[in-house]
């Protein structure tokens, strides 16, 4: 067994999809840990692995995808043995996902599918997995559940879906969620009841957290800790405040720019020239290069790693940003 | 949103490169090979066929296969109740039993696809009306109805290839109809209404190229159909009459002598078998060919498995 | 429900209607029905007599009248090859049919719901591969041809089973199997892609995120979905089956059944029992139909609302 | 408002959603926009906010001239379009476009871009064919920036926003007066999604273009409107300049909108109060009487039930539909 003190541990993780076309990197090298307890944000855009990471944290690459290299440990045990990720997976680990409408299948009742993981992982029957099923509907803000039990999902709008999902995922205690893109396919006031909901049971039942995103509106309010990634890379990690206001890689910084905020009204955004790089077809060096202002002929010959600097942050960049250069709202000011 | 499904854009391919694709799929390749070497059975049958189909030989009768005890090289397959070789007969029962689903899928494809253009391109009233008609057909008690319209009309090549075609126009107008409706949804059909273009142009320039593929799938797997049901009605005797010959009839005709000759039944039915499984097969693989997103859920499903194993 | 129950009906009673004027106009304007069902040598008399029996000599509008209230009244005529009811003659013959059908779509659908359920699982293995062929040899061989093949090889050569008719079950084996051997291949390949689209739908995948079993996937939450898809095509099955299988098995069989007479009866140019053939066998046609749509609407929750609000 | 490029009085749109009642006598509607009233100056952005369901989208497509009108005009250019059809509608698209949200949808996959690009010359026969127009194409590439070398591919060699660029290029080839951006950007990515509202803006302000920028996301709307427009349940609720509706904002449905929006700076999200405002949108076939909002308002009145407050100027330029603010 290789130790680890961490809840979730991933080192160098590769994960690869064989396509006709090619081969994608969808995951290169990625490390990182989780502590119990913690809130931590992954931000990236399509296609930069992000959701690839959080399947593959759950031991649920499918085939033709699989895991190249790198080990993924939850509490010290390897997730990549398929049985122990089975037992883990909804009673220690759970998961939410972007379209609760898609998330749920839709010819079986809630109660059913509510009942089932717990039936599995606890040791109860039917009927008190069904007790227990109507109170987290109402820890989670579904009134009247034991009608809603026997209801199917369609019958739910979006944003009680998830609701349901969430109460799901917590039914046997879990000491971990992972939740990708939770709020993408809700409308912004149902966001920010699910958001509100999230942080709350977080607080209170002590879960670890990893919020995956591509808003960084959402994981500013929900995570102390946050992780940037791109083309399948960790490029930059560390406290929420860290990365927003003091940001060190190109790409952090330039996401921030890039980004309309309501409370700043800025008369041009700061556009990211170009756009991300096709993973089946990865050239050396670092993979922000082309679009990145400050590059040199260092960092298309060499890829940067990860170096810390200082604590609990760390960057993969060449010509990283001034410290200094501090990014306070209201930002992008002037043209591009 | 992940990275496989940014990764395989490609939407369309090079319709060269499709074809190339054939060859490296063993099952498609199987049914091309066996439909071009029927095809051509039919085609140049006299020149293929080692005698005439029709000449009895009285001295000949009944004459097992080749490999059989008392079989001669000359007559490959054996010979019949009359003397007959039994090989020219399937390689010359190859041209009704092709020409019969030519025509009846070309009768019932150009009807039904016109029907189905109607309902699905004017909508409304007439659509209904067509589909209620459509819909009632389908529950029509298919092969016993054909029987008793043949058995009262008389069979002869032109009533069976319309009685066929009667069968099958309705699955065509279906599939049109479905075709438009869901092409005319299609947000590229819109913009171009959007900017200006005129519903004919619309119908022939953005509707139009989505139906050519999926038809010709759709004709490909009826004539697989028309083929069962030719021989089916020409064993039970209201299909092909004699002089004529095809598959199904020999099948009908060797069933007296089922016990003492089996090789009668057993070589034109394999023909049918044969015929059938290599257009199935070829309809299958069209299927995935001609639809994109179709071929690449099969590659994710099953990283390297034949396509038309897809059935 | 209420509502959507009726107008199937309605639906049903229409479809059969207009079975019975398809018929009916091929029979009388296309055909010439006295010519078919005299013989050769009959006179001029002969002619007329059974034209006035037939009611031929009546008004075609008047004639189509009395066709569609006597078929209303389940009253067809008389079968002129047995000189009694027609209607008695198919009703006698049903249940052998009934037997055979029951027993041949059994089969099929069982076997090939297992099958497709099987190869569904693993898509591209070595049992998939195997299934897939067998259900594409069950759907492109001609049923009549394996029927004799079965005749030569278990009747003649290994003498299991009586090369035809009807009595034990020893009788019922060949037949049904027969019957049932294109249903195996279409419910294979159906329910094998429906289930191959069920194991890959996101809520599949969700599940088994959430840590539900394996097991529970499979026989819950995949096979309840591609149940829904399979029934509708097990329904048509059950039609082809009824009206033409069973016409064909039975004749190869000589089994007794609705098939074997309609068929002895287009020999024999009775074309009121055909047509009494025809009439029963569209009923239950439609009959198959309604017990579908309502299958489905139990068992797809997302139906049932639909329909009922 | 002799001004206005484009005037929509009373707009209502109602869609048949099926029959109710045991015998399906009743036909059942859906009022998916209700009395909507608004102009749009010249050369000037107007944004339209709302969740899904809000009829943001509808009211588009009614100016458009693609749902049927059950009441209310529009009146483009001083002109009243209403119900206008057939060939008139045709030649009416010349001066009116559509940049819609799919970019992987809105573009036929068998054309090349120069045809696509060049389809609204050929139809409306400002050229005979896509060659003849090639050299519109490659300044429309070109001011949309993009490579004219792109004109001989197909739309599936291309990247999400540069499909977009490519819809914004066929959009603009007939000089339109007003486009109607319905989500143009919500399909793509941050870094992308800049890209795309910066040429936007730019080109505005080249060829003097008039926007009604439809979305969801109230950051980026407010970030290129000059005025916007918010609705909720078929209705326009509230009507003003970008920072009046940030600032200063009347209706409460308004005012919880805006509270619900993350700001991307944990400081600021750490130390906010959200207004969470608690349920769901009403159900569009039984809206609530009086005020659509009345169901989920922290400070809905008895009146607020009985009648539907009507859209009125609170200061100048800033509408609201609220009988307690």
């Amino acid at each position: 067994m290789i130790r680890s003190d961490h809840l979730l541990e991933i080192r160098n993780l590769e994960v690869v999809f064989p396509t006709r076309d090619g081969t994608v990197q969808a995951v290169r090298g990625v490390s990182f840990t989780v502590d119990a307890g913690e809130s931590l944000g992954v931000v990236g855009e399509s296609g930069s692995g992000k959701s690839t990471l959080a399947r593959a944290a759950l031991g649920l690459i499918e085939l033709p995808g699989r895991i190249a290299g790198g080990e993924i440990l939850w509490r010290g045990r390897s997730l990549l043995d398929k049985r122990a990720a089975r037992r883990i997976r909804g009673r220690e680990i759970s998961m939410v996902s972007q379209d609760p409408m898609a998330s749920m299948s839709p010819i079986l009742t809630i109660g059913a599918q509510m009942t089932e993981v717990m039936t599995r992982h606890l040791d109860i029957g039917k009927k008190k997995a069904l007790t227990r099923a109507g109170d987290l509907l109402e820890k989670v803000g579904i009134p009247d559940p034991g009608r809603r039990l026997g209801q199917y999902p369609f019958e739910f709008s979006g944003g009680m879906q998830q609701r349901v999902v969430i109460a799901t995922a917590l039914s046997c205690d879990p000491m971990m969620l992972i939740a990708d893109e939770p709020t993408t396919a809700l409308d912004v006031t149902t966001q920010a009841q699910i958001l509100e909901l999230i942080s709350s049971l977080q607080k209170d039942l002590g879960l670890a957290l990893v919020l995956i995103t591509h808003d960084l509106g959402v994981v500013a309010g929900a995570c102390d800790l946050l992780k940037v990634l791109y083309a399948g890379q960790i490029v930059e990690s560390g406290t929420a405040d860290q990365l927003f206001h003091r940001p060190r890689h190109p790409y952090t910084a330039a996401l921030l720019r890039s980004t309309p905020r309501l409370d700043a009204k800025a008369d041009r955004l700061m556009a990211i020239d170009g756009h991300p790089p096709d993973l089946r077809h990865v050239a050396g060096g670092c993979s922000f290069t082309p679009r990145c202002p400050h590059a040199t002929t260092r960092c298309v010959s060499a890829s940067p790693v990860l170096q810390p600097s200082g604590p609990d942050h760390e960057y993969a960049c060449w010509n990283p940003l001034n410290d200094r250069a501090v990014q306070e709202p209201p930002m992008g000011r002037g043209r591009a | 949103m992940n990275s496989v499904s940014s990764g395989s854009r490609s939407e369309r391919r090079a319709s060269a490169g499709r074809l190339m694709r054939i060859v490296r799929d063993p099952t498609a390749l199987f049914g091309v090979l066996v439909l071009a070497l029927l095809v051509s059975a039919a085609l140049f049958a006299p020149l293929i066929a080692p005698l005439d189909p029709n000449k009895q030989d009285l001295a000949a009768r009944l004459l097992p296969p080749f490999y059989a005890e008392g079989g001669s090289s000359q007559h490959l397959l054996g010979t019949d109740q009359l003397g007959r070789d039994v090989l020219s007969r399937i390689v010359h029962g190859a041209r009704i039993s092709l020409t019969i689903p030519l025509v009846s899928v070309t009768l019932a494809g150009v009807f039904g696809t016109a029907v189905g253009l109607l309902a699905g391109y004017r909508g409304g009233k007439a659509d209904a009306f067509i589909m209620r008609i459509v819909d009632t057909l389908f529950s029509f008690p298919g092969l016993l109805l054909a029987l008793t319209i043949l058995a009262v009309v008389g069979p002869s090549f032109w009533t069976l290839a319309i009685v066929l075609s009667l069968r099958i126009w309705m699955v065509f107008a279906r599939m049109t109809r479905g075709l438009v409706l869901s092409a005319r949804e299609a947000e590229y059909v819109e913009a171009a209404a959007l900017v200006g273009a005129s519903p004919v142009r619309i119908m022939l320039r953005h509707i139009a190229p989505n139906l050519t593929a999926p038809l010709l799938t759709l004709a490909v797997l009826e004539s697989a159909h028309v083929i069962l049901s030719e021989a089916a009605l020409s064993f039970l005797g209201l299909g092909i009459q004699p002089p004529q010959t095809s598959w199904g009839l020999d099948v009908a005709i060797g069933r007296q002598y089922v016990f003492s000759a089996p090789w009668l039944i057993i070589f034109p039915g394999l023909a049918i078998a044969v015929a059938v499984l290599g257009i199935n097969l070829l309809a299958g693989w069209l299927r995935v060919a001609a639809d994109p997103q179709e071929s690449a859920k099969r590659f994710a499903a099953a990283a390297d498995a034949p396509s038309a194993w897809s059935g | 429900m209420g509502r959507y129950l009726l107008k199937r009906l309605s639906q049903a009673v229409l479809v059969v209607i207009s079975v019975m004027v398809v018929v009916f106009v091929v029979t009388r304007l296309i055909g010439d029905p006295v010519a078919v069902m005299l013989p050769l040598e009959a006179t001029e008399e002969n002619r007329a007599l059974l034209e006035a029996q037939l009611g031929l000599d009546r008004p075609i509008l008047a004639q189509l009248g009395d066709f569609v209230v006597d078929a209303v009244r389940f009253d067809l005529g008389d079968s002129l090859w047995q000189r009694r009811p027609a209607m008695d003659v198919v009703l006698e013959r049903l249940p052998p049919t009934l037997v055979l059908v029951a027993a041949g779509f059994a089969f099929g659908v069982l076997l090939g719901v297992v099958i497709g359920v099987v190869s569904g699982m693993r898509p591209g293995g070595w049992v998939d591969r195997a299934a897939v062929t067998l259900g594409l040899l069950g759907v492109s061989l001609p049923q009549f041809w394996i029927g004799l093949v079965f005749i030569v090889f278990f009747s003649v050569g290994l003498g299991w089973f009586p090369t035809s008719g009807s009595g034990g079950i020893e009788h019922l084996v060949l037949p049904a199997v027969v019957l049932g051997l294109p249903v195996v291949g279409r419910i294979a390949l159906v329910t094998r892609s429906s289930m191959i689209d069920e194991l890959n739908a996101q809520h599949v995948k969700d599940a088994t995120g959430r840590g539900v079993s394996r097991t529970r996937i499979v026989l819950v939450h995949a096979m309840k979905g591609a149940g829904i898809a399979t029934i509708t095509i097990a329904g048509w099955e059950l039609i082809g089956v009824l009206a033409g299988g069973a016409v064909v098995v039975e004749t190869v069989y000589a089994w007794p059944g609705i098939g074997f007479t309609a068929m002895q009866a287009i020999e024999r140019h009775d074309i009121i029992l055909v047509q009494a053939v025809v009439f029963v066998v569209a009923i239950m046609v439609v009959t198959i139909n309604i017990i579908v749509d309502v299958a489905y609407t139990m068992l797809d929750p997302r139906v049932k609302f639909d329909r009922v609000s | 408002m002799s001004n206005a490029l484009l005037e929509v009085q009373g707009l209502t749109v109602k869609y048949d959603v099926g029959r109710e009642g045991f015998w399906g006598r009743r036909q059942t509607r859906l009022t998916a926009i209700d009395d909507v009233s608004f102009s749009i100056e010249r050369g000037e952005t107007f944004g339209l906010v709302g969740e899904s369901g809000s009829g943001k989208t509808t009211t588009g497509r009614a100016i458009l001239g693609k749902v049927p009108i059950f009441s209310g005009r529009v009146i483009f250019a001083g002109r009243d379009i209403t119900g206008v059809e057939g060939r008139e509608r045709r030649a009416i698209r010349r001066n009116m476009q559509l940049i819609p949200q799919n970019p992987y949808g809105s573009l036929n996959p068998r054309m090349k871009v120069r045809e696509i690009i060049s389809e609204p010359l050929v139809v409306h026969r400002l050229f005979k064919n896509a060659k003849g127009a090639t050299e519109r194409v490659v300044e429309l590439l070109e001011l949309t920036g993009m490579n004219p070398d792109d004109m001989h591919r197909y739309p599936h060699a291309f990247s999400g926003g540069q499909r977009q660029r490519i819809v914004i290029a066929r959009a603009l080839a007939l000089n339109p007066d007003l486009i109607i951006a319905d989500e143009p950007v919500s399909a793509l990515d941050v870094s992308i999604q800049a890209q795309v509202v910066n040429l936007l803006q730019d080109l505005q302000q080249r060829l003097g273009l008039t926007y009604i920028f439809i979305a969801h996301d109230l950051a980026v709307v407010r970030h290129i409107s000059h005025r916007i427009g918010i609705m909720y349940a078929g209705k326009l609720v509230e009507v003003a300049r970008g920072e009046s509706v940030y600032r200063s904002p009347i209706h409460p449905y308004t005012e919880a909108l805006l509270s619900s929006v993350p700001i991307p700076d944990p400081r600021i999200e750490r130390g906010r109060a959200v207004k969470v405002i608690v349920g769901e949108p009403p159900d569009p076939i039984h809206p609530p009487m009086g005020c659509r909002f009345h169901t989920r308002c922290p400070v809905a009145e008895p009146r607020c039930l009985d009648a539907a407050p009507p859209l009125e100027a609170r200061t100048p330029g800033h509408e609201a539909a609220c009988w307690v603010r």
